[in-house]
């Protein structure tokens, strides 16, 4: 593209009063060019051509306002990325350059001047999940002295790290590390949090979210009971529910607490197992409690609270090789019998089985006849990897965990063997590597490239049939237990959660930061950030990364009592509007109102759509909805766009 | 419906008894069929292993017959040619080259959509509760392993009846029939197939593999639904013990045979006596037992 | 016959309704709509098959809503309505352009009405929706009248055009349609008609920007006739006035069926059936086919 | 990308020997940069399979539920590899692609829903078409055997179909256990059934005739 | 113009968050495609009315591009859903009417799929090229044109100066 000929060729626009070109029109200088052009010329718009106005929109659109006109007379150009980064053919390339311009004229000669809408902020946080992600958001933005508000659907707040036993690459203790910063969340002044609860409903838009809660019934009063857990020791059932902190290798009672360290340290009734819910009668629990905190007829009750900003921080959950529904996008592994032999276990699995405090005692065996196994093959990337299946991602922390779970095998069953299958051993990461060559060199742990067909049984042993592809030789391992390093999934709600509050996600359920580089936190919905596992596969230092980064973004949007807004916002011309309520029906962010026009007698005999520009986002919507184009969206007007068209 | 019958070269010969078991259970159940008429290879195996439009050309040349003599569907009772047929339709629906040149070495149009089932999906229509009414003799005594080989479920995405790892329609049809079925793991291991011939020592292998896993689950009889697996389960086991001495002979009956007894068929009406290991079922005094129980 | 003149007329008479919508026969084999608000004239009011026009236009109107309003209160206004008129007036409850509770429907079991005044009813004569029609008995009513009878058989002609049409090329097709589109004369009847097309200002109107060329030059014809297609698929409910009305007969109900097929197939939507689902425009589903885009 | 293809050279070679395949052999259609480009093996191999070798990423999946991989010369995610590096030569000359029983089971499980099975059809058929040495000639042989009953009949005749087998190998003793006590169960029929419409077949055949019979031609990537 | 040189015009309607975003991904990656596609920035591909596609047309455009966020991606929740459904009765109508499918495509870009955007407007372009000028609209506009001078059409003899000038 010729740039030298493009200042004469667009001059000759009717409305064009001046033009020029500079080589870095962003610099301070080239900013300085437009300032005395606009002062010398007297002109009311300006149109750049430049790179796109992703990048330098708003400095041009600053440089506009402080020769005095106002910033949304500017139009961008995007003759570098769109234009000269992308064609090589001069002739056409330089053409191309001038009509871009040449449809940037026409619209800016369109553009009316817009000013900024302000509105105010809550100083008040929620943050959406209690694992360790959620739980570095809320400290962080509770020291910084604005409220929180903890929402964790489960009893207990901890998520998958409470669950773990050791921790790569260090193999300090999982727990050990995680329950001082959950006791700190539940003395922190500032943090209220609420276990055991959901969000069922997020309104309002950025600085203004008005959140509900639903807080399911526990059946315990939280103020009367004093965890001294005598009512779980009493409970008459014992067998009939799995405990699933244990990810089911145990059993729990009807009234539980999830797990020791759980807080808050209150129990929780499981109506389906109860036998009072079953067949009214039974009331132990009431019995022995001397504070009288049973309380069997609590229902759920809903909460709502101003919200500023929202962290969501909902981590994941492991795909299992269950066979699947029929509408399930996953598919479930009937190669690997479908979860049907007992002692092919996930992750999550071994890790109980290797905790100190899981059902084993930390002892290595097996769940179908509890003898130790002598033999253990561990398969990576099930369920991720796998197109087939319906996960085509890396689930990028099974390599890892993998490595980390042989390694805890082989120090406690000094006699065993252990064989891992792998596709590639992924990793990236401080002392990660060395990890896991100290799984091979120190540890003896068979590293085998290939991924397995096939498990079965067969006398009690499990015959792993795979082939290793490096040695090109097929293989067949007798194994008596069998770990599968099960892929990160989003939780199964995520979908509905992220309709719920309003937050983009990916095909396969995790929620889209805004921008892949330079926004990894933001959600693309103004006001509601990402931390941890719910935005993509991560690892613990990686969530709490992200987590801190998260409640940083939020302490930043709620240091100014009023946020500047665009104004491109979408308006009803109410005259025309034949109330038909398409855009209300549109509308993704519940904008429209519907107002009532009135006679003289005070009778209403119209209804009209009404945008309420504090709600509005600007994605004009509506505006293609409408039938009779009675709305317009400032900034993006039909004049304009069709202005563009005609100047193609 | 108006059923076609696409027998398969296989039931005309080594699979007779498949064939003759199939129609009198058929017929016994009251459900009728026609034979396509002028039928001719699939393209099975060798065919398609080494010239695929030589295979779908032939597939489809059946296909169109049927669509011709106003068939709705047919019934392939042989897996591998069932599995030609369904795989050459999906090549036809999925890329349209395949279609035009296919109709143009056919020099014919297709115009209907023919549904091919195969013997498992023709039973699961007719219902199994239709064998478990008619029933005369129950077969509890008869602990079966159902083998489905390579070709009935897979691939799963084209087959769209059952599982392709763990299926289990087999079972529901033979339980029908008052026997037991035993799970076990060689369900949908391959036999050797069409290596029968040329590479009997494979096929002595692997069906040996498939007997044996069988027997170590407790089955005393084992159901195929397939010709080639068949020949190779049954007729084979005479190499199988010339190569591997210990070996013990196991009934391999075809799911029509099976069916058959329970609806008070005896051997040669279905033509078990025509298969290499002696089956005797109808005439043991077993039978005796039942009916006297029965009646 | 009788049973609707007194019906009508009690209510009338009982203020309960400010008007009715309704049919007069004007000679032997044609009516035409009327507004009754007089007690006495309940009289005139007939139903046959002969009762062509689609009423729900009127129920938009702006006088006509005038009509009920008072100081006080507001009264209910009364129209008699074929099943299929019905549809739209299912359709413009879901719009919000009318309350359910504001409206009286008499509604009749219908064996169908003929295509045009003045032709006799039979199966050579019989209005082409009438042809498909499943709903002989209204879906929503609150008073009906007629014994149920059978319509007489007829071929689909219609759609035996639409399929007629699509295995042309595409360049048949556009010169078809630009044959058909060049007879337009802008003169709008099919949009006067049209009970869905209750807009005040039709997008045709609006001037800054221009968006449909309001001369009757072919590119404007184009623009307009697809236009009006667009705005009113997966909403026209197939009543067939704007084709009745159109002085050049231009086969605008190709045009509308056509959409409608594709409402069918791709959403199993119909328009104007029923309250409680959603109208087609306005909602989505995520499982909406993907296969358009790349 | 300079073309080493050994037109003259009676052997083939491994074309990666002396010039890299091409890497990308599996461009992008939409790309219309335009590489004046050959028709490679690989290439030949997606368009009669419909999909692209460049999916497998090697895991060995395939290799590993193979129920005749113990027979096989290399495992069946080799032959893959080796057409992805343009390796075609020892890919067409392995007999791996002949023991593939197309059983399907590779194809079923494979987590890029790579259709194998279809993969080995496709090499099979080049292999012949090129006039590839095939090791496994048995296989082949009973392949033809199979055929010309069917080019012959319409349909399979098991006794001409061992005959000819027979014939072809000279392995007059197979089989012998089992034939005999066909004949003598009365499932082999002495004479063939021939279908009507011969006619059709005999055209489907020599319409869509590969090179099998060409062997003697020189044979060219 | 003589038939060799004829180069199609195309206009492409994208969404400001994922197209716009990954054509600018494409600029900076400098994948290359070719330069008859033009953009107009919308906000939500649920913006765009189908009136902008005719205006197009009656402009002169051989071939229309629409893209927005993928499915669940859509910076406005929902508003690619919507369009969703749009196009496909509006597609469905220009074919019927008898404008080739070809000449309005669609497509859903993520701001991360720079290639895909490179690759989209590659098709496109080729595709329109396959179809040749929309000789069917275009005969329509000059004889409209010949009746009701447009603002283009003064236009033209400026756009011949800046010929010159180039």
């Amino acid at each position: 593209m010729t740039v030298r000929v493009l200042p004469g060729s667009v001059k000759i626009f009717s409305g064009v009063e001046y033009s020029t070109d500079y080589k870095y029109m962003c610099s301070d200088p080239g900013q300085n060019l437009i300032k005395e052009a606009i002062h010398k010329y007297r002109l009311d718009a300006i149109v750049v051509g430049s790179c796109s106005p992703h990048m330098h929109e708003r400095t041009f659109r600053n440089a506009a306002v402080s020769a005095g006109i106002n910033p949304f007379m500017v139009e961008i150009a995007n003759l570098r990325e769109h234009c000269s980064w992308v064609h090589d053919d001069i002739e056409s390339s330089t053409h191309k350059a001038i009509e871009l311009v040449r449809m940037a004229i026409e619209k800016v000669k369109r553009d009316k001047p817009l000013t900024k809408i302000n509105v105010p902020v809550t100083k008040r946080v929620l943050v959406i999940g209690g694992g360790i992600a959620g739980i570095q958001a809320a400290l962080d933005v509770a020291n910084a002295g604005y409220e929180v508000v903890l929402v964790e659907k489960e009893p207990s707040i901890g998520g998958h790290m409470s669950q773990l036993s050791e921790t790569f690459p260090t193999l300090d203790c999982s727990q050990c590390i995680l329950t001082p910063r959950m006791v700190e969340v539940h003395q922190h002044p500032k943090i209220k949090l609420l276990s055991y609860s959901e969000v069922v409903k997020v309104e309002g838009f950025i600085g203004n979210f008005k959140v509900t809660i639903k807080k399911k019934a526990r059946h315990i009063n939280e103020d009367l009971c004093s965890g001294c857990g005598l009512c779980i020791t009493k409970c008459p059932i014992k067998k009939k529910a799995y405990n699933s902190f244990e990810e089911d290798l145990a059993f729990r009672s009807a009234i539980y607490i999830p797990f020791p360290q759980a807080i808050p340290n209150i129990p929780v009734i499981d109506e389906t197992v109860c036998t009072y819910y079953k067949t009214g009668k039974c009331g132990m629990c009431v019995k022995v409690c001397d504070r009288q905190a049973i309380d069997f007829d609590q229902k759920d009750t809903m909460l709502v609270a101003d919200i500023g900003a929202i962290i969501v921080a909902t981590g994941f959950k492991l795909y299992s090789i269950d066979k699947k529904s029929a509408d399930s996008k996953y598919k479930g592994y009937g190669e690997y019998g479908y979860g049907k032999y007992r002692d092919v276990i996930d992750g999550l699995q071994f890790e109980r089985i290797a905790s100190a405090s899981g059902p084993t005692s930390g002892e290595i065996k097996r769940p179908s006849d509890g003898k130790e196994p002598k033999k253990i093959a561990f398969i990576q990337c099930v369920g991720s990897r796998d197109d087939s299946k319906g996960i085509s991602y890396c689930s990028k922390i099974c390599c890892m965990y993998t490595a980390k779970q042989a390694m805890l095998y082989k120090h406690k069953v000094h006699d065993g063997e252990a064989y891992i299958f792998y596709m590639d051993i992924r990793a990236g990461g401080k002392m990660y590597e060395e990890f896991v060559r100290r799984a091979i060199e120190e540890d003896d742990v068979k590293y085998i490239r290939g991924r397995v067909s096939r498990i079965y049984e067969k006398n009690g042993k499990y015959i792993v049939k795979g082939e290793d592809t490096i040695a090109g030789m097929p293989v067949e391992i007798e194994a008596d237990m069998i770990v599968l390093a099960t892929a990160m999934i989003p939780q199964d709600n995520a979908a509905d959660l992220a309709r719920t509050i309003g937050v983009p996600y990916d095909k396969y359920g995790f929620y889209n930061e805004s921008h892949p580089k330079l926004k990894p936190v933001e959600s693309t919905t103004a006001g509601i950030f990402l931390a941890g596992a719910c935005q993509s596969p991560k690892d613990i230092p990686e969530s709490v990364a992200m987590a801190s980064a998260a409640a940083c973004k939020t302490i930043i949007l709620l240091s100014s009592d009023t946020l500047e807004r665009e104004p491109v916002v979408a308006k009803v011309n109410e005259d025309l509007c034949a109330g038909c309520f398409y855009c209300k029906k549109v509308c993704p962010f519940g904008a429209v109102e519907v107002k009532d026009v009135k006679d003289i007698n005070g009778i209403v005999y119209k209804e009209v759509a009404y945008i309420n520009q504090g709600v509005c986002q600007g994605c004009g919507t509506c505006t293609a909805t409408c039938l009779s184009k009675s709305i317009e969206l400032a900034g993006f007007n039909n004049e304009e766009i069709f202005a563009e068209i005609a100047a193609l | 419906m108006n059923y076609g019958y696409f027998p398969g070269c296989s039931q005309t010969g080594s699979a007779k008894e498949y064939d003759i078991s199939l129609r009198r259970v058929i017929d016994k159940l009251g459900v009728s069929f026609d034979e396509i008429e002028d039928w001719s290879c699939c393209g099975a195996t060798s065919a398609h292993a080494t010239n695929h439009k030589l295979s779908t050309a032939l597939a489809m040349r059946n296909i169109m017959l049927a669509e011709q003599q106003g068939m709705e569907s047919i019934i392939a009772p042989c897996a591998a040619c069932y599995n030609r047929l369904i795989m050459s339709q999906f090549e036809i629906a999925n890329h349209s080259g395949v279609k035009q040149e296919t109709e143009k070495l056919l020099s014919s149009k297709f115009l209907k959509d023919i549904k091919v089932f195969n013997v498992l999906e023709l039973f699961l229509k007719i219902g199994i509760n239709k064998i478990a009414e008619n029933r005369k003799r129950e077969l509890s005594d008869l602990k079966v392993a159902c083998y489905y080989g390579c070709l009935l479920v897979r691939p799963a995405a084209i087959t769209k009846f059952d599982d392709a790892e763990q299926p289990t329609s087999m079972e529901k049809i033979v339980e029908s029939t008052g026997a037991h079925t035993i799970d076990w793991n060689y369900k949908v291991e391959c036999c050797g197939a069409a290596h029968s011939i040329a590479r009997r020592d494979i096929v002595v292998d692997l069906s040996k593999n498939i007997i044996d896993d069988a027997r170590a689950h407790g089955a005393n009889v084992m159901a195929v639904a397939c010709p080639m697996c068949h020949t190779n389960l049954d007729m084979r086991q005479r190499a199988m013990r010339r190569k591997y001495p210990g070996h013990e002979e196991f009934p391999v009956l075809y799911l029509t045979e099976l069916i058959g007894l329970a609806l008070g068929m005896n051997e040669r009406e279905l033509g078990i006596d025509l298969h290499y290991i002696d089956f005797k079922y109808a005439d043991s005094a077993l039978e005796n037992s039942i009916a006297n129980k029965m009646g | 016959m009788k049973d609707l003149r007194e019906h009508t007329r009690e209510l009338l008479e009982k203020g309960e309704i400010a008007a009715v919508i309704g049919y007069r026969q004007v000679s032997e084999m044609r009516t035409k709509p009327v507004i009754v608000t007089d007690p006495a004239d309940a009289e005139h009011l007939v139903f046959n098959e002969y009762c062509l026009n689609n009423l729900a236009v009127y129920l938009t109107k702006a006088r006509i809503k005038a009509l009920c309003r008072t100081k006080d209160k507001t009264l209910k206004l009364a129209i008699t309505a074929k099943p299929c008129d019905v549809h739209s007036i299912v359709a413009l409850i879901q719009e919000n352009q009318i309350h359910r509770k504001d409206i009286h429907i008499i509604s009749f079991n219908c064996h169908g009405v003929v295509k045009d005044f003045g032709c006799e009813f039979n199966g050579d004569n019989l209005a082409s929706k009438c042809i498909t029609c499943e709903t002989h008995k209204p879906l929503y009513f609150d008073k009906i009248f007629g014994e149920e009878k059978e319509t007489p058989k007829a071929s689909d002609q219609a759609l035996a055009r639409i399929q007629e049409l699509e295995s042309m090329t595409h360049k048949e097709r556009f010169e078809f349609f630009k044959g058909e589109f060049d007879r337009c004369i802008k003169c709008y009847a099919c949009r006067a008609v049209c009970p869905l097309c209750y807009c005040q200002r039709c997008i045709t109107d609006k001037a800054i920007p221009r968006w449909i060329e309001s001369s009757s030059h072919q590119r404007g014809n184009f623009s307009w006739n697809i236009v009006r297609a667009f705005h009113l698929s997966a909403r026209c409910t197939g009543c067939g006035e704007c084709e009745r009305a159109c002085p050049a007969d231009i086969p605008l109900t190709l045009l509308n069926r056509r959409m409608a097929i594709e409402a069918k197939r791709s959403f199993s939507y119909v328009s104007g059936r029923s309250l409680e689902t959603p109208t087609l425009v306005g909602s989505f589903n995520e499982k909406d086919s993907d296969e358009l885009f790349m | 990308m300079s073309a080493n293809t050994s037109k003259d050279t009676k052997k083939l070679q491994p074309s990666f020997v002396t010039s890299p395949p091409a890497p990308d052999s599996c461009q992008n259609t939409y790309n219309n940069s335009d590489h004046t480009q050959k028709h490679t093996v690989a290439d030949e191999i997606s368009e009669r399979t419909f999909q692209d070798v460049s999916l497998c990423y090697q895991c060995g999946k395939c290799s590993a539920g193979c129920p005749i991989r113990y027979y096989m010369d290399i495992a069946p995610n080799k032959v893959v590899r080796l057409i992805q590096l343009g390796y075609y030569d020892e890919a067409l000359k392995s007999e791996t692609p002949w023991l593939c029983a197309g059983c399907l089971t590779c194809s079923t499980r494979c987590p890029k829903e790579f259709d194998l099975a279809k993969f080995m059809d496709a090499v099979r058929e080049i292999a012949i078409e090129k006039g590839v040495e095939v090791k496994q000639k048995n296989i082949i042989k009973f392949h033809q055997a199979f055929l010309d009953q069917i080019r012959k009949h319409g349909r399979s005749y098991e006794v001409g179909l061992v005959a000819e087998y027979k014939m072809k190998t000279l392995d007059l003793l197979q089989d012998i256990d089992s034939a005999p006590g066909l004949y003598l169960k009365g499932k082999l029929g002495i004479l063939p059934h021939n279908i009507k419409d011969r006619k059709v077949i005999k055209n489907i055949f020599k319409k869509t005739k590969n090179k099998t019979d060409n062997r003697d031609t020189e044979s060219t990537y | 113009m003589d038939k060799q040189k004829w180069e199609p015009k195309i206009v492409a309607f994208v969404c400001n968050w994922c197209t716009y975003t990954g054509a600018d991904l494409a600029g900076t990656s400098r994948m290359k495609y070719p330069a008859n596609t033009k953009m107009i920035r919308v906000m939500c591909s649920g913006s765009i009315d189908p009136v902008f596609i005719l205006k197009a047309f009656e402009r002169g455009a051989d071939g229309v591009l629409i893209s927005g966020c993928h499915p669940n991606d859509c910076h406005y929740n929902a508003g690619n859903f919507h369009a969703r459904r749009r196009w496909d009765f509006f597609h469905e109508l220009l074919d019927f009417i008898g404008i080739e499918k070809g000449r309005l495509q669609f497509s859903w870009i993520s701001a991360s799929e720079g290639k895909k955007f490179a690759d989209v407007i590659s098709k496109v372009t080729k595709d329109i090229k396959a179809l040749g000028p929309f000789t069917d609209y275009q005969k329509m506009n000059s004889e409209f044109t010949a009746f009701f001078p447009e603002e283009t059409a003064e236009d033209h003899e400026v756009l011949n100066k800046v010929e010159e000038i180039v």
